[in-house]
């Protein structure tokens, strides 16, 4: 990976420490304009919602066919003809609206939320999207929405760690995964930095724990040269 | 981002442009926004392309848009009415463009724009004037031929009743164009009969989610 | 016109005299099954509803957005919100069912509808439709939803006078005004006789006040010669 | 023609073909019809084409359909869940066949068969696995690929409330494939919660006409 992939120009340490799960979902939070249309997602994506500011009138769509998607159902709330794309049981928020799936997913592919944020295996520097396969030879595959919400939303954002277990980045030149959408990545959202994504790579926004020339060489020094 | 509730039809139409592309629900008069073309009227944004299954009744709303010689061209699928002297008059003058797309296809068209989707194969109209030029190929053992999107800058419909957030419902056959538009334009501006507190609509039977709507006003 | 296109074998005489329009709407009515979803098109197919049993439980949709539409309003009927495909209002019946254009025409396109009854200027003897442009120089074209009727119906049916007023066939082997759909009509009604079409041409089904051979003469005798 | 209104789900389901395409309703258990698949496991067909969002969770329902070896192939937009062991283990031992198809793209597959279009183009999954092999073209600018209608002998779906006509309402998130799946199928079965008399549901609130149901069964 170059330079010319990750520009890390002038991004400020925003704090000082690597954030955790809940800390990296408020950051999402903060980044979503009042009243938008927003689908969490399935997973790590969904904690978004629980820091969202309840005044904003922030409507989250949910892709089974709802607007807005109010809370996890709790004991009598609990009504098996409602939960959201992950199969959980949720409520209803005044001004909510069903919809078919037909309908629901027009809606997406039509451009028509104005954030989704997603989970991620990788994303590349162009903003390729992997996150419905790992590609190992014996993983069932499964998609569900993800293709959908990635090409669909007028603006769509990644959360995930920086870096696999195994240390190796997962913003990368170029997905080895199997792809959910190609250039479709706005922004991804990182235990150590944000990045902004485009036709002409990342730009680092902010950091958290270290600076943008120690993350970039980190990420350079655990990205395998590239073949091409 | 959630819709605005406007003061006035004027307020409601405020900045459209020379040149746009509006799409005017309703179907004769049923779902017919009247108030909100009068208000484009007084506007005063010309060189309009409007998509509309008709070409105005009489001489009122889309019709005395017509005559106001905003229009450069209509996009509709039956312009010739028993009332339609206004458009008849300026077509055969020479005085504005006319597309005559089968009414399935029209709506289809903007569906189609509202979903995302390039383009679809559509069996109507194979064979005929109407789809001359058109790409043609055979799926399945029958002729298709290819229908694109059709997108507004602005869509003016008439629903029944809004909520504060822009969810609609409507009324009867005045539904007909009203939820596809309101898929279709970068603008969606609805006219109600009334506006409810947020909560008040049931849920289930919210036709237009309030995603669409940009604007509303009650007339 | 040869014999080939129109095989007159067996067909009986079964009217002493050319039926008038609601003579001919009544014998439409007779052969919609019971539970017909039916489409009436605007002006003489829409005679056909005064003549349906109200117990054979036929549903009429009006391709405005209505399944179940009843008979026109009269008097504190009239509703400005509910009118009929040619914009005179109606009234609905219990089980009515609305929906926006969109969704109106997917069930006429996709092949739902049972039966639609339309007017002709043409009709050719292997189906082809022409009843949406005259093709003169000055008309202003108009289609509606004739096109999507003509190819979408299960069965579409025609009715129409065999001759024009100057005395030509309205059936002919190939239609001189601009179509509105290729091979779609299964059955013409006239005041002298119903026809079945296929791709092999019309055959009489039943005659009114004239025989089969004489029909067909008179057809013959006022079809210009083909030019092919 | 009208639905027929069943005693059972026996009745409902009689006469399904051995290798007929059978479209199953349920986002997760929301709007599953487990009633109906337990009869299609009763009828005895086999050889079955399933297409429906997942493949079956526990034992029940779908899954207890798999289980009885009556399915040759899955189309589904998620087989893998926490829950779907059934399908796993005839997945992995090679049991049955797979297509896996974007959760819209399904949905919108199966409203193209009904709706009367050919194909249509999808911008979603362009460059994937999931493509691989279709025409691709580019319109106005953007890439898309050729999609096409999936249609089904048999369509089971579970909705809320019936009248005797066959006109369905659902119940919150529970419609998800429903109205699609029913207008897709050529014999549609739904299994329903209450059937009440034609005339006690408000028209403005059908969300699937009757038009597109033939059987329905109160469970």
């Amino acid at each position: 990976m170059t330079a010319q992939q990750i520009d890390p120009a002038g991004a400020p340490m925003t704090a000082d420490h690597p954030l955790d799960k809940n800390e990296l979902a408020a950051l999402i939070a903060r980044d979503i304009p009042a009243g938008a249309y927003v689908n969490l997602g399935i997973g790590q994506p969904t904690l978004v919602a629980e820091h969202l500011d309840p005044t904003a009138g922030v409507v989250l769509h949910t892709e089974n066919g709802m607007l807005n998607m109010g809370p996890a159902a709790v004991g009598d709330q609990i009504d098996p003809d409602l939960t959201n794309a992950g199969k959980i049981p949720v409520t209803e928020l005044p001004g909510a609206a069903y919809f078919h799936h037909a309908d629901s997913f027009a809606m997406m592919r039509g451009g028509h939320l104005d954030v989704c944020v997603l989970g991620a295996f990788q994303v590349s520097t162009t903003g390729d999207l992997a996150n419905w396969h790992t590609g190992a030879p014996d993983a069932i595959p499964a998609v569900g929405g993800a293709m959908d919400l990635a090409i669909g939303a007028k603006q769509v954002f990644v959360v995930m760690t920086l870096f696999a277990k195994d240390g190796t980045p997962k913003l990368v030149p170029q997905c080895t995964y199997p792809l959910t959408g190609i250039g479709c990545v706005h922004r991804v959202y990182t235990d150590h930095a944000v990045f902004d994504l485009g036709p002409d790579g990342a730009r680092i926004r902010e950091t958290f724990g270290s600076t943008a020339a120690e993350l970039v060489a980190r990420i350079e020094a655990g990205t395998p040269a590239r073949t091409t | 981002m959630t819709a605005v509730i406007c003061r006035d039809t004027d307020e409601a139409v405020a900045g459209t442009e020379d040149g746009s592309t509006v799409l005017i629900g309703g179907f004769g008069m049923a779902g017919m926004p009247v108030p909100l073309i009068d208000a484009l009227i007084r506007q005063g944004a010309t060189d309009l392309t409007i998509v509309s299954n008709n070409a105005g009744n009489g001489d009122t709303g889309l019709a005395a848009l017509l005559a106001a010689g905003r229009v450069r061209k209509v996009v509709c699928s039956f312009p010739r009415q028993s009332d339609s002297w206004v458009f008849d008059g300026l077509y055969r003058a020479g005085k504005i463009e006319l597309e005559v797309v089968p009414q399935g296809t029209l709506a289809e068209r903007m569906r189609t724009a509202g979903a995302g989707i390039g383009g679809f194969w559509s069996p109507t109209g194979v064979g005929t004037l109407l789809t001359e030029g058109k790409e043609t190929r055979e799926i399945d053992g029958r002729q298709y031929v290819l229908e694109l999107p059709l997108r507004g800058d602005l869509a003016l419909i008439g629903a029944h009743r809004a909520d504060r957030m822009g969810n609609l419902v409507y009324r009867k056959t005045a539904r007909n164009f009203g939820p596809v538009m309101a898929t279709a334009a970068t603008t969606v501006v609805a006219q109600v009969n009334e506006i409810v507190e947020t909560g008040q609509l049931d849920p289930e039977t919210v036709v237009t989610p309030a995603i669409y709507v940009d604007k509303v006003v009650a007339v």
